[in-house]
């Protein structure tokens, strides 16, 4: 195996879930606005049925009142303030761009970076969700053959450097080829870029293999050659950078929107990555200028960047204040308080705690609680290790797993998460509002609450009268030890009994669940599991970013296909849809590879969930930004 | 030294019995920087059927030498046959055997007996260790042995508190009793218990002795008691022993100069006599064991020393006068009717003896 | 003199002290017993601990009756529809249901188990290597107490706490390694004790009279020895239980205890605090019922300290208390 | 005196020593372990797991590991390293330096509560034994050793916070909440005040219970009965005389009480969110964050062994006849 395989098509991709905002919050309230809508404007392939509800191409603001409620937005933006933001938990790799994988980090990235496309703020799902250009004058040209991309930056974009200087092309160059530095946090960020850009596997082979931590000198020297030699990558002039991949690939544009692809000045090949104390440098509306590393971080407008140079972003408030440290399992009603108490204007990563669901559903709390979707994401799901050795190796006969299907209650794991307003089961790997999207049920319930008796029979007629039992490994926080212990007491009423072994959050991905070959999946240290999946991007084209990550047998270890599954006709779907040229045409090979997977049973998905967001009453002009599942920092303004 | 040819009839012989505790210092690794000497190159015997009574002040090493005999520690010199066996240098397991043949009765009727154990198993103990008796066969032997020191059988199942200070040391004697000894070492078995209880307890233990033929060394500081039970006696100095002779011989020459201090000292029963005997009155305190003085180790305090005395160790040997077996350590003994005047010589030691002392 | 005469002195001698029938026949034992009854404390300490043992026994009882077993999630019928536990007495739950549904009470029941069979078995273990170690080391002294009171001097300035986390977090957390850990740090208290006490009992006669009558070393240890020892290790041990249970329920509400899903007391009143305090009897119930065992096991240990004996409370005032801060 | 203090810090040293070595071997050197695997986070592959393995000598014989893991433990500026934390790439020395302001306050506040209501309710209890105050002293004694201090403080912020909050009585500061001292004094003692009291409450059992003991054992020596035969008031007598002698006990306890909170109290941090060594070491346990992890643990230590030896020195300087034994 190598390196170039493993990093093929995203492999180590993390699932931003492990430390996105996972709520146990009802608002029931909300369960009867929702309805009604059944617009199919957005996604080309997204079914919309009366139980649909959670399709974001069902809501729009006109029919969904409570979007535009908590949005905020009349009146005239207001110049000025400190936007204060709390939570319980730092950044992961420093701020830093190219490493930073985690959804509060990419809400924030956003007022220090700029990308070559991003995504326009909009309470409009489907506008939010479509690309416009940011650092580039325009949309990419594209060539016939969809091959060739090519991008004019704008003129007026500028680093906060000492003396301030323009960004060039040769910025963003740098910054998607430090993607593949070793130093940095070793996520599955660059196969995004190895699957699609010629030349740069080889480049992210050899410099993966470098161990370059030793000196910044050996780091510069091997980007600068990068930039020479990676034929994918060509920056003519400042102003020009051309992209040329290996297939074509409908969602190139989305690939680029992500913060790793964000220019990185030349500054940053002096110093060693993640270091606390290194600058990191603003080409957005703001800039960090006070990183107390697990307490705070405090960006300050940025007097190089100019309204009239960003289409995107604003920047309304004087100052954005992130509290990282409240602490303790009460951390959640605190900020909560603060916000309500207005001493607190945001979220940083804590959800609406159950204790003050009460509070909230009076009507004076409402307009200032959204809820809001979150496409194809699917979190948390059953993973089943189909290479375990246990129990005569049941996992990996498909009768089991199919009759396995029918064990679990969605409606009281979804409960878990605060019940059916914000949770609504899901039935197949695709969620709603994903590329892909048709909803299917193979294994219908009554209610999608299970079906015990079925699954007995279904479990004997496999072979297996006197149950099986089975090793669930499941993360020691948050919501994940509920999950497992309402799994187990369905399982156990299918015969089917499940021993736990409870793993630090900080090394589920990898020690836990994580493995580099299908021996160690055939060591059967677990039977199944139970993580989580967030697409790093949302819209029409992120077919890539949700099921090949998943399910995709044809990934080398590691990767996220945690399971060990391997269907070669997935794999041959998957390959196709990757390198489809229409977007129609890909959404319809998502579909297919998804129901292969369903049949298979490779997987038990729950439920699709809202995300609910609080904000104080100062917060105006609150839009919810899909890809950082937060609001949108660069937005909003404040009255005093 | 003893007489070889007398053997036959010996069942305890020690020859150069040595005894040193040592002490050690230090703040990690602990290494030896003296040694307290207990018993210093001591020999004697004791001869089947007799009684040995064994006198000296508080400190001196008898209780030591009682133990050297009954081997609970191992040796440091010296060589200790018991009924022709050789103990000297038998380890604990290997000693076991010959436990049955010798056995002590100690001074404490509280400390030696466990409290939290009940009469019948105190008594049965020898017998279970020895895997000699279980069952209802120890329990009949036990309530047997407790009858023939004269306590009541059915309080087999009692506690030592129970008892009161007499009975407790009876108790301590039926243990004792239990293995059938031939040699039983008691280590001052009354000086603990009441002048009345004392009488009774030394008339059980001489009784016995008629009985079942035992040997006794009895240990004692109450001179008075050792004249009435012993054959012999041999008097204990700062770990030597330095006259050993028949009760008789010894109480009526004592040769040495401690002897005659020691005897001077006790409470005799006669007034007469004791209008007409000279107090001898020691000055200074015990010479330290640690660091005991040189040549004759009484010198620092012997109204009669010589400088000879401090420089050369006196043998234990027979005086011209005396009868065989009346042996003493010193280079000066006192001849028959002489009387030590202690006046002067109590300054002039008391001075020495404070020489003496001061190194340590 | 002859026998006959030995008997009569023998006839004799129980009027050398009268006072001595007055207490004829009673054990020590019995002793702290009727000390004990008089005690009113101690009687209620021990029929509250009864009850909680019965609780603890009669716990599938408990569940066959209420028909909810202690694992068995009712996220559908055991919470409101935002998924919240229910209150004492709503729909057949009679203290209240839990975050996943589950019947309070079966699980306060079963967590008694856990707490007991933590509480006693530890301390068994502990007080079991605890005299071991200290008889030998308080015994034979020398190079080899110097070895093993040094270890349990490193045991007791470990921050405990901290380091049962560490190996917990290690190891993964199981009732067995849960026992262990706490009676891993909970052994040197006795042995240190144990020690001590063998050190000055070790130079009373009764060991040289054993040692005198051929007695081995380990006899001399167990038979001889460990009785003197009795009184203040089933004090130690007594209080050592509720220690114990307030360690294990320490562990557990860290999250470092008792797996899930099996309810321990601790692990109930970590589950309580990630739902908030609007859910109180969440929390109220479990706490109630820890302390009100760790409670009547003090006040328990306390009274058999007394019936023992009233002097040896020195020593467990001194007593390193085992409790995390 | 030197030689027993030598001895003490060979001792203390020792222990540190015994307590590095068994973190060593649980998270580097136990059979199965991988750090690399651990560091490596998400997305392993056999590339970063040899990189990782040769920049930080996984691969090396273990007894090397062990010695370079030794070296840098040397405390000597510029050898001294406890590492890198994995989460966020802070020395693990500043996220300690960040902590310890916690501790302090925490210790420091406390410490002076549980002291005066320790000692007072302990005196309060001797000077009238078996009286209503003895009783009630009893009473706070066997509550205090009972209560495990999670319910404690669960209990204060229950009640004092929770349901005066909601009931608009906001008179105690929400759970997270620290000032520094240098910033604002009343502040900071307001926003630790629960804390302190959590603290001090639990602890403060074992000082009254010391004390009593303590100076009841010292109101019945000679010397006591001679002041108070001299005519001297019984005030004079208890606070004077007698209080003061029976304070080495309790200065031995003080010092390892205050040594364990300054190691981080885990517990009281954890449920009332102050960032101090406590919950950083939790949290970093909950993610496996090795160094941070590590780091604690030896401060911990640290700060126990250290009082340990401080305790000894002044027991020894209170009570000559110590150094003796």
């Amino acid at each position: 195996m190598t390196v170039g395989n493993v990093l093929a098509r995203g492999a180590g991709k993390s699932p931003r879930g492990l430390t996105k905002r996972m709520g146990v919050v009802g608002i029931a309230a909300l369960a009867a606005v929702a309805c009604g809508s059944a617009s199919t404007t957005g996604s080309p392939t997204a079914s919309s049925t009366s139980s649909d509800l959670f399709n974001p191409a069902n809501f729009s603001t006109s029919t969904v009142s409570w979007l535009g409620a908590n949005q905020n937005a009349s009146g005239t933006p207001v110049m000025g303030g400190t936007l204060k933001v709390e939570g319980s938990t730092d950044l992961s790799a420093a701020a830093d761009p190219q490493a930073e994988y985690e959804t509060i980090a990419f809400g924030l990235e956003r007022t220090y970076t700029r990308q070559l496309v991003s995504y326009p703020a909009s309470s409009n799902f489907n506008k939010a969700v479509s690309l416009a250009p940011d650092a580039a004058t325009a949309m990419p040209t594209v060539s016939s053959d969809g091959l060739t991309y090519t991008f004019t930056l704008r003129s007026d974009l500028m680093w906060n450097t000492p003396t301030p200087r323009p960004v060039t092309s040769q910025d963003f160059a740098r910054g998607i080829l430090r993607n593949c530095d070793p130093t940095l946090a070793p996520n599955g960020n660059p196969g995004y870029y190895v699957s699609t850009i010629q030349g740069f596997k080889a480049f992210c082979t050899a410099f993966e293999n470098s161990n370059p931590a030793e000196s910044p000198a050996a780091r510069a020297t091997i980007i600068n050659n990068g930039m020479a030699s990676v034929a994918g990558i060509k920056t003519p002039d400042a102003s020009t950078i051309v992209f040329t991949l290996t297939q074509p690939a409908t969602d190139f544009d989305s690939i680029l929107a992500l913060p790793f692809a964000s220019a990185a000045p030349v500054e940053y090949m002096k110093y060693t990555p993640l270091t606390p104390g290194n600058t990191i440098y603003s080409d957005g509306p703001y800039a960090i200028t006070t990183y107390n590393v697990g307490h705070e971080i405090i960006l300050t407008r940025n007097a190089a960047w100019t309204q009239s140079s960003d289409t995107i972003r604003h920047q309304y408030v004087n100052e954005i204040d992130v509290k990282l440290d409240l602490a303790g399992s009460a951390a959640a009603t605190e900020v909560q308080q603060d916000m309500q108490a207005g001493t607190a204007d945001l979220s940083w990563n804590t959800d609406v705690p159950p204790a003050d669901v009460q509070g909230l559903e009076t009507p004076t709390w409402n307009p200032q609680l959204g809820t809001f979707p979150a496409p194809g994401t699917t979190n948390p799901y059953l993973v089943f290790n189909v290479l375990s050795p246990n129990n005569t190796g049941a996992l990996g006969n498909v009768k089991v797993r199919q009759a396995l299907e029918y064990a679990v209650d969605k409606v009281a794991l979804g409960k878990i998460y605060g019940g059916a307003t914000l949770n609504q089961p899901l039935n197949q790997v695709i969620g709603p509002g994903a590329e892909g999207y048709v909803q299917f049920n193979d294994y219908p319930s009554t209610n999608s609450q299970g079906n015990p008796a079925k699954c007995k029979s279904l479990l004997a007629a496999a072979g297996y009268p006197n149950g099986i039992t089975l090793k669930d490994y499941y993360r020691n926080s948050g919501n994940h030890p509920a999950v497992f212990q309402e799994i187990q007491s369905d399982f156990q009423k299918c015969g089917v009994t499940v021993v736990g072994t409870p793993i630090a959050t900080g090394y589920y991905g990898s020690s836990g669940i994580g493995v580099t070959s299908p021996s160690g999946l055939r060591a059967g240290k677990w039977d199944i599991t139970e993580p989580g999946w967030i697409p790093d991007w949302f819209g029409p084209t992120n077919g890539r970013a949700t099921l090949p990550d998943i399910l995709d047998g044809a990934l080398s270890y590691p990767g996220s296909d945690w399971g060990g599954f391997d269907d070669p006709a997935v794999d041959t779907l998957v390959n196709q849809a990757e390198s489809a040229t229409s977007i129609s045409t890909a959404a319809s090979l998502w579909h297919q590879a998804d129901q292969l997977i369903m049949k298979d049973a490779a997987f038990i998905p729950f439920q699709t969930q809202l995300t609910p967001l609080f904000r104080s009453t100062h917060v105006h002009n609150a839009i919810f930004q899909p890809f950082s599942e937060g609001y949108d920092y660069t937005q909003i303004w404040l009255s005093s | 030294m003893p007489d070889p040819s007398e053997d036959g009839d010996v069942l305890v012989r020690a020859e150069g019995i040595v005894k040193h505790f040592p002490i050690k210092e230090g703040i990690f690794f602990k290494h030896q920087v003296g040694s307290v000497q207990a018993v210093d190159n001591v020999s004697f015997e004791v001869r089947r059927g007799e009684t040995l009574g064994l006198v000296g002040e508080t400190g001196c090493g008898k209780s030591t030498l009682a133990r050297c005999i009954m081997r609970l520690f191992p040796l440091t010199a010296g060589r200790l046959t018991f009924d022709g066996a050789d103990l000297s240098t038998l380890s604990r397991s290997q000693m076991r055997p010959y436990r049955r043949g010798m056995q002590m009765i100690f001074q404490d009727p509280y400390g030696s007996l466990n409290s939290r154990r009940r009469v019948g198993s105190i008594i049965g103990d020898p017998l279970a260790i020895h895997k000699l008796a279980s069952g209802v066969e120890r329990r009949k032997r036990v309530q047997g042995l407790m009858e023939v020191v004269g306590l009541n059988p059915e309080h087999y199942n009692r506690f030592p508190a129970e008892f009161s200070g007499g009975q407790r040391q009876r108790i301590g004697v039926a243990r004792a009793l239990a293995l059938h000894p031939k040699l039983i070492v008691a280590d001052e078995p009354v000086s603990a218990l009441d002048v009345s209880i004392q009488a009774q307890i030394i008339n059980l233990l001489e009784d016995l002795q008629g009985e079942f033929g035992l040997t006794y060394v009895f240990i004692a500081h109450d001179l008075a008691v050792v004249q009435h039970v012993s054959d012999r006696v041999a008097v204990m100095y700062l770990g030597k022993i330095v006259e050993v002779a028949d009760v008789k011989d010894l109480y009526a020459t004592p040769r040495h100069p401690y002897t005659n201090a020691l005897l001077s000292a006790s409470v005799v029963a006669d007034p007469d006599q004791a209008r007409t005997r000279d107090r001898i009155i020691l000055s200074g305190d015990v010479p330290s064991p640690i660091n005991p003085p040189s040549g004759c180790r009484f010198h620092t305090r012997c109204p009669k020393a010589q400088p000879i005395c401090s420089t050369e160790e006196p043998l234990l040997k027979r005086g011209a006068q005396d009868p065989s077996g009346h042996l003493a350590a010193c280079h000066f003994p006192v001849a028959d009717g002489e009387k030590l005047a202690s006046e002067k010589a109590t300054i002039l030691h008391t001075v020495e003896g404070f020489l003496a002392e001061a190194p340590t | 003199m002859s026998l006959s005469t030995v008997e009569a002195k023998a006839s004799e001698v129980p009027a050398e002290d009268p006072a001595v029938k007055g207490i004829q026949g009673r054990t020590p034992l019995q002793l702290v017993v009727a000390r004990l009854r008089t005690d009113r404390v101690a009687i209620i300490s021990i029929v509250v601990i009864v009850l909680i043992v019965a609780l603890a026994i009669g716990a599938p009882l408990i569940a066959a009756i209420t028909g909810h077993g202690p694992t068995d999630t009712n996220v559908d019928t055991g919470t409101d529809a935002n998924g919240q536990p229910l209150p004492p007495g709503s729909a057949g739950y009679l203290l209240g249901t839990d975050n996943l549904g589950r019947d309070i009470l079966v699980r306060i029941a079963f967590g008694a188990r856990v707490s007991l069979l933590v509480g006693v078995l530890a301390t068994a273990i502990a007080t079991i290597v605890g005299v071991v170690v200290g008889l030998f080391a308080g015994y034979y002294g020398g190079w080899l107490d110097s070895i093993l009171a040094r270890i349990m001097d490193v045991v007791l300035s470990f921050p405990y706490v901290l380091f049962a986390i560490v190996l917990v977090s290690v190891f993964g957390s199981s009732l067995e390694l849960t026992i262990l850990v706490i009676a891993f740090f909970s052994f040197a208290a006795i042995g240190r004790i144990v020690r001590g006490q063998a050190l000055s009992q070790r130079e009373k006669e009764y060991v040289e009279a054993a040692h005198s009558l051929g007695a081995g070393n380990l006899r001399i240890m167990f038979v001889d020895i460990l009785p003197n020892l009795v009184a203040p290790v089933i004090v130690l041990a007594t209080l050592l239980i509720p220690t114990a249970i307030i360690f294990e329920a320490t562990l557990s509400f860290l999250g470092l205890g008792i797996a899930l899903p099996t309810p321990s007391w601790g692990n109930m009143l970590s589950d309580a605090e990630g739902v908030g305090f609007q859910a109180w009897w969440f929390y109220i119930f479990p706490m109630m019922f820890l302390l009100l065992t760790t409670l009547a096991f003090n006040l328990l240990g306390d009274a058999v300290r007394d019936a023992l004996d009233p002097r040896t409370e020195r020593i467990f005032a001194g007593r390193r208390k085992k409790k995390p801060a | 005196m030197t030689r027993f203090l030598i001895r003490r810090i060979v001792l203390g040293i020792v222990t540190l020593w015994v307590i590095i070595t068994l973190v060593f071997i649980l998270y580097y050197a136990r059979p199965g372990v991988d750090p690399a695997r651990e560091l490596a986070g998400r997305a392993v592959t056999p590339q970063l797991l040899a990189n990782l393995n040769k920049e930080y000598g996984f691969n090396l014989p273990v007894i090397v590991q062990y010695w370079n893991y030794l070296k840098r433990l040397v405390p000597w500026p510029g050898v001294f390293n406890l590492g890198i934390s994995n989460n966020n790439r802070l020395p693990v020395t500043t996220i300690i330096a960040q902590a310890v302001p916690i501790d302090i306050s925490l210790a420091v506040g406390s410490a002076v509560i549980w002291m005066i209501l320790g000692i007072s309710v302990g005196v309060l209890a001797a000077r009238r034994p078996r009286s209503l105050w003895d009783r009630g002293a009893t009473v706070f004694v066997l509550t205090g050793v009972s209560m495990p201090t999670f319910i404690l403080g669960l209990l204060l912020l229950y009640v004092l916070y929770y349901l005066l909050t909601i009931h608009g009585i906001a008179i105690f500061p929400k759970p997270g909440s620290w000032t520094p001292f240098t910033q604002n004094p009343l502040e900071w003692a307001h926003d630790l005040i629960l804390p302190w009291i959590t603290l001090a409450l639990i602890t403060a059992a074992t000082y009254s219970r010391l004390t009593r003991s303590s100076l009841l054992e010292t109101l019945g020596e000679d010397y006591i009965r001679t002041a108070r035969a001299k005519g001297l008031s019984e005030r004079r007598v208890v606070y004077r005389h007698a209080l003061r002698s029976s304070l080495t006990p309790i200065v031995t306890q003080f010092g390892i009480d205050l040594a364990t909170v300054l190691g981080g109290a885990i517990i009281t941090e954890s449920i009332f969110g102050l960032p101090g060594l406590g919950l950083a070491v939790v949290q970093a346990i909950q993610v496996q964050n090795l160094p941070v992890v590590i780091g604690i643990v030896l401060v911990a230590s640290f700060f126990v062994v250290a009082a340990n030896i401080v305790v000894d020195a002044l027991y020894a300087v209170l009570d000559p006849r110590v150094r003796v034994s």
